[in-house]
């Protein structure tokens, strides 16, 4: 026995990681020559391929909600920062300015400081229910992402029950809000999460019946046609076809996400921190990750069937068409030949240096060097203006998805800007607003979308 | 009445014994010739010797202050009515009374600790408390060295009391 | 569910108490020892209690409200004090007349200067002491940007109760600008130490009349931009109008003063009712309001500002030249006696009855607290209400521990 | 100005045997003034909980053999060492690559400590007058937002700095105290004001406890009646400055009464 362990024990620290690494190593390698020489693994490849390509639905699923939920994290910073930085400038603040460029990365930080905090599961909770309360919620918040089309052909996946499969999976989180105010042992969890349930069940019947118009109008669920059917100049809109109609929705969707001003379910005043006040750590930051998204997700919905999606709010085609100016985005380098080669070598210097003489004439006090310097700015600058129209005019992706955000993070900011201005309201005015104001009001924008269909199809 | 009606400055001052404050005070208040109707303070004292209950009067018929004392009442047992029928909001002043000097209202139906935990024993305010500076004189020892273990009824008197001279 | 927990109990922290975990019903440990604390304690059919407080954002300081709550709605409620209560007379009877007036500062914090007050007018009254003019005329004026600065964290703490971000930061902005000049003038920015027995610490420097110069020029501006944000809003009117109305017998009957008084139409105010210092030689106007609710409070409040920049005017138009500070001995001694002095403090009428036995010490220091008083009205006005109406009112009411808990 | 408390070394404690799992240690009894008697009021306050001393991070570094064995717990005892040399009779570099292998985990505490620093929550809890400047220092005029510390968290599980702005009465000690247990760790303690850092002018009061350090550890204190709210900012300033020294090692939470340096 100690013929093994002595020369183990010999060995370094470095060299007892190392030294079973190699073994691994070789052994791997003879199994997968025997299993080549004897044809085994190209089969069992094959056989892979074969069916991930036979059920290529799911696996594009799969595929998407994993980045769906790679990309609401970062989305939740993004917000948060801006929820951060517009508040601080509505109250004549200067906000988060530590942390990195204009306190950029303050979000981050809040977001990794709050999952390396302690996480505990207090006295007297239901504690299975304690701990999935926030995952339902996180996952209700970041599943109804799948259907919103991002760009043309950039989606998750294309239902044609899109909007269907949306205010089911967000209804979904009201359960999670429910589950942790009842598990935390709470009284005042217990009243934040009986003010969600009665407030997002009752903002459903609105937030659906507004869009119900628009479905009347596109004639179908899927949201990827229903943008397809706002293109055009922005004049095609749905909003302009259905002003009451999005007015609703806005307020219902307000609602929808606990935003100011109807923030019961967290409201700091009065029941001290809502359904959340029991949590701690990175359950907390789930809640409070999952808020943000569901801004984001509710601004994209709004942009998506009333703004007109990833649509340019102009259509220059029909234009270049008239000037038959025709752009051919398949740039072929090929065809220059050697001509590239100079290109490359001598088109940078040359161009600088035309930028950079001007300068340099014009500035006298500047010298040669710094106007260069400041000419290969420029020069970077212009070249990136050149790729990305490049871009924009060849993958109309790039194009869509500029135009989707842009649309929706106006939507967010106009989130944030109620939540610096407005009071909250109280619980029964809330309920009364909904029910006696927003209910007839959808009514009545139905009635009215179904007749003017009806009698202009005559 | 114990004394004649004195002033001085912008006060005017009466006392009467316990026994016969509610009448006087009903009088005052509802009378139309005095019409007080602002109970502007209500508060205890502890003049060494005897526990006095203070009240000062406002009333739109006279520029002065009306100081009503109920003079004389006991160290070991005081025991006034209490004014929540005609001020309910004597209420909270009484049990601040109660708590600091331990002069039982009787009639207030609310009368508890207010600012001191329910537990406490003594009476802060009493001439015969001393704080923690001079705690050596204290009567009281024990958990909290700044408090009397015993209920002020049954605590001997203290060695030195601070006496007023005023009466 | 419940399982045993180990509490501390809350009202002797030395002692812990084995409880199931219906400790968090906040009924007391201990039998209930009057009728009113037993009716509050049995809980009907669906009833339950909840804690709102001691450390509770809304509550201004360390408030204890036991709330008695049938859903949303409130059946009862029980204040409980003095989780600030830090004997504050007794203290004063145990140091001299001068200390008394540095014991005496913290009690309502945000507007020390009146509290400070009590027993320096108290100690002249039992003295017959005469007090220079410019000394009268530089109180006023100190209490009257006392006062705005109060009021305009009012201002604010009415929106933020309310949900409201904003009001606050501007109404703050307007307090930093009044404070930082008293802290010219005194050398604090919360607790000036500056009115002395027969007079006042220092006189005006240069660096306060300057910000003052600075700050008449646009007197109030924040308030003004935070009552825009707020007077119109469909949502705070709303919340505010018509809720915590209390009538004039109720007001009389709770002893109430101040705003919350004069909001139900009673203009009873120190000031004119029992005039002291030099506000008989001022003109201004009482504001009073019929209507008793959160929303006449409120703008009671706004009045208020505006006679007192007014007020502050017309002082810096009269100021009198002489000196600030009387002759008097160091060691004081005033002869046997009783003083009662009353002044009108942002909250209401703050009082004080103090007893001298010609030793240097005070032989007994009674603070009467203006918010002490208002606050009994929660029991009166909040059951039937919701528990998000408890933070318009007690905002409205603009409660302070301090001076509350002694 | 704020000071902020010093840590004292950490006794020497026995060396832990490799492998076994970190357990609570006790540590000694806390440093008792001549002025707080065991039959103190407070004193029944210091509860098992508070007393207990978070164990640090120790980096075992046996590359250099201490003259005192014991020292540096943890790590590889130097006589085993010394053993297995004259066992095998040649030098191996165990001690760099160990030193090197065993010191990342402190380098990603660092990091955290690093993280946290920049996003300290205080708690919305003031109990008297500094809560007034507590308030001041988060708005508009001097903004603690800029230094991440903002927003105030109404529940205390989620707050990370516990601001005691303000007089503590011996009513008050007991909610505190439970608000201080309730917030998860990392957790820090900031003294703002006299009556928290000593009783301050209401020391010789019958109610009020005479200084927080009594009931609760605190990590910077920050006098002055009230401090001003750049005070304020300036030892919250000083307890990020704390928490990047303490390299990971949590702080020796001690409750007794303790003197600030230069206070």
């Amino acid at each position: 026995m100690s013929v093994i362990t002595r020369p183990w024990g010999r060995l370094s620290t470095a060299g007892k990681v190392l030294l079973p690494l190699i073994a691994l190593f070789v052994l791997l390698n003879l199994l997968l020559l025997m299993g080549v020489a004897s044809g085994v693994i190209p089969a069992v490849v094959r056989f892979v391929v074969d069916l991930l390509v036979a059920n290529i639905g799911i696996v594009r699923f799969v595929v998407a909600a994993t980045v769906i939920l790679l990309i609401s994290v970062p989305v939740a910073f993004i917000n948060i920062y801006m929820e951060m930085k517009f508040i601080a400038f509505i109250n004549a603040r200067l906000g988060p300015n530590r942390v990195g460029p204009w306190g950029l990365l303050q979000s981050a930080i809040h977001g990794f400081k709050v999952l390396a905090k302690e996480d505990f599961t207090p006295t007297g909770v239901d504690v299975p229910v304690f701990t999935l309360a926030p995952a339902v919620v996180y996952l209700a918040a970041v599943l109804s992402l799948l259907v919103v089309p991002f760009a043309p052909g950039l989606f998750g996946v294309d239902m044609n029950l899109g909007l269907l499969y949306f205010f089911a999976i967000s209804g979904l989180s009201v359960v999670g809000l429910l589950m942790a105010g009842w598990s935390s042992f709470n009284k005042y969890s217990l009243l934040g999460a009986l003010r969600a349930a009665a407030q997002v069940i009752s903002y459903e019947i609105p937030l659906t019946l507004a869009v119900v118009g628009v479905i009347l109008l596109g004639g179908t669920l899927s949201l990827n046609q229903i943008v397809a059917q706002q293109s055009g100049w922005f004049w095609d809109w749905y909003v302009f076809q259905q002003p009451l109609g999005f007015f609703i929705f806005f307020v219902a969707a307000t609602a929808e996400g606990n935003r100011a001003p109807f923030d019961l379910t967290e409201a700091d005043s009065e029941i001290v921190a809502g359904f959340a006040t029991e949590y701690s750590g990175m359950r907390f930051g789930f809640f409070f990750f999952a808020e943000y998204v569901a801004m984001f997700v509710l601004g994209g919905l709004a942009t998506v069937l009333f703004f007109g999606g990833w649509n340019a709010p102009f259509d220059l085609a029909p234009l270049l068409h008239a000037l038959n100016i025709t752009i051919n985005p398949a740039l072929d380098f090929g065809q220059l030949g050697l001509g590239l080669l100079f290109l490359i070598a001598l088109g940078p210097p040359l161009v600088i240096l035309l930028i950079a003489l001007p300068i340099w004439m014009l500035r006298s006090d500047w010298s040669l060097l710094k106007s260069l310097v400041v000419a290969f700015l420029i020069f970077n600058v212009l070249v990136m203006l050149a790729i990305g129209l490049w871009l924009a005019v060849s993958f109309a992706a790039v194009m869509g998805l500029f135009w989707f955000v842009a649309k929706t993070y106006l939507f967010v900011f106009v989130f944030v800007w109620l939540r610096g201005t407005l009071p909250r309201v109280r619980v029964d005015q809330l309920m009364g607003f909904a029910w006696k104001w927003l209910l007839p009001a959808s009514l009545l924008n139905l009635f009215v979308t179904a007749a003017a269909i009806v009698l202009l199809s005559r | 009445m114990l004394a004649p009606v004195a002033g001085r400055q912008d006060t005017t001052e009466i006392r009467v014994s316990p026994a016969e404050v509610t009448d006087v005070m009903r009088t005052l208040h509802d009378d139309g010739a005095f019409r007080f109707r602002v109970l502007a303070d209500l508060c205890g004292v502890d003049t060494g010797e005897v526990m006095q209950v203070v009240y000062h009067l406002w009333s739109e018929n006279s520029p002065d202050w009306l100081r009503v004392i109920v003079d004389g009442l006991p160290r070991d047992d005081p025991r006034v009515p209490s004014m929540t029928f005609m001020w309910k909001g004597a209420e909270w002043a009484e049990r601040e009374t109660y708590d600091m000097f331990g002069i039982t209202f009787e009639g207030n139906r609310d009368l508890r600790r207010i600012y001191m935990p329910p537990d406490y024993t003594s009476f802060p305010l009493r001439k015969d408390f001393y704080l923690a500076d001079d705690a050596a004189r204290s009567p009281g020892e024990g958990f909290r060295h700044m408090e009397q273990v015993r209920p002020p009824a049954a605590a001997d008197r203290p060695l030195l009391t601070r006496r007023s001279k005023v009466q | 569910m419940a399982g045993q927990t180990r509490v501390r109990s809350l009202d002797d922290p030395t002692v812990f108490v084995e409880t199931p975990a219906t400790i968090y019903d906040a009924i007391p440990p201990y039998p209930p020892r009057t009728e009113r604390e037993a009716e509050f304690y049995n809980l009907g059919d669906g009833e339950m209690l909840i804690n709102l407080g001691p450390q509770h954002p809304s509550t201004h300081g360390v408030l204890r409200v036991v709330l008695k709550i049938d859903g949303e709605r409130i059946v009862d409620l029980d204040p409980v004090l003095g989780y600030l209560h830090r004997g504050v007379e007794k203290i004063c009877e145990n140091g001299d007349w001068h200390h008394a007036i540095s014991n005496c500062d913290p009690l309502e914090y945000v507007a020390s200067m009146f509290s400070e007050a009590m027993p320096v007018l108290a100690c002249e009254k039992l003295l017959d002491l005469e007090v220079p003019r410019r000394a009268e005329y530089i109180r006023v004026l100190a209490w009257e940007l006392n006062r705005i600065a109060s009021h305009a964290l009012f201002m604010g703490w009415i929106a933020l109760d309310l949900g409201g971000l904003t009001p606050i930061l501007y109404g703050f902005i307007e307090r930093d600008e009044i404070v930082e000049m008293l802290a010219a003038l005194t050398g604090q920015r919360l607790l000036f130490n500056y009115l002395r027995i027969g007079g006042v610490n220092g006189d005006l420097n240069h660096e306060f009349m300057s910000r003052l110069g600075d700050w008449m020029g646009h007197a109030g501006k924040r308030i003004e931009d935070s009552q825009n944000l707020l007077n119109e809003n469909e949502i705070f009117v709303r919340r505010t109008k018509g809720l915590g109305v209390i009538d004039r017998a109720t007001a009389l009957g709770l002893c109430m003063s101040g705003p919350p008084l004069r909001a139900t139409g009673i203009p009873y105010d120190v000031r004119r009712a029992h005039p002291y210092s030099v506000y008989p030689e001022l003109e201004f106007a009482i504001p009073v309001r019929e209507e008793g609710d959160s929303y006449a409070r409120y703008m009671l409040h706004l009045d208020e500002i505006r006679q007192s920049i007014h007020i502050i005017d017309q002082v810096l138009h009269q100021m009198p030249d002489g000196p600030c500070m009387a002759q008097i001995p160091r060691l004081i001694r005033p002869r046997p006696g009783r003083a009662f002095i009353a002044i009108e403090s942002p909250r209401g009428q703050y009082a004080t009855y103090a007893m001298s036995d010609g030793t240097d010490q005070p032989f007994r220091m009674r603070i009467h607290d203006p918010s002490y008083f208002n606050l009994q009205v929660m029991a009166e006005i909040m059951p039937g209400n919701l528990i998000a109406d408890i933070m318009a009112v007690m905002s409205s009411l603009d409660p302070i521990m301090g001076g509350i808990d002694k | 100005m704020a000071v902020t408390k010093e840590t004292p070394r950490r006794p020497p404690r026995p060396a832990r045997a490799e492998g076994t799992p970190r357990q609570e240690t006790r540590s000694p009894e806390p440093v008792q003034m001549a002025s707080d008697q065991p039959s103190h009021p407070m004193g029944a306050l210091v509860t098992a909980a508070d007393r207990d001393v978070a164990e640090p991070i120790v980096v075992p570094n046996t590359a250099w053999t201490p003259a005192n064995p014991t020292a540096y717990g943890g790590g590889m005892p130097a006589a085993i060492t010394h053993l297995r040399e004259l066992e095998f009779g040649d030098k191996s570099d165990n001690a760099r690559w160990s030193g090197a292998l065993e010191i990342i985990p402190t380098k990603a505490d660092y990091v955290l400590d690093l993280i946290r620093l920049n996003s300290l929550w205080p708690l919305l809890s003031g109990l008297a007058c500094c809560a007034i400047e507590m308030m001041s220092a988060a708005t508009s005029v001097n903004d603690m937002d800029r230094f991440g510390m903002f927003p105030f968290r109404a529940s205390p599980r989620q707050a990370d700095v516990l601001i005691v702005a303000g007089t503590l009465t011996t009513k008050m000690a007991g909610p505190l105290v439970r608000l201080w247990e309730q917030m998860p760790e990392p957790k820090w303690c900031v003294a703002m004001g006299d009556c928290t850092c000593s009783g301050g002018r209401y020391k010789r009061s019958y109610a009020v406890v005479e200084g927080i350090d009594r009931v609760m550890p605190v990590d910077v204190y920050v006098p002055g009646c009230p401090p001003r709210p750049e005070g304020l900012i300036y030892g919250l300033l000083k307890l990020q400055q704390l928490i990047k020294e303490r390299r990971g090692h949590w702080p020796e939470r001690r409750v007794g009464p303790t003197v600030p340096a230069g206070v």
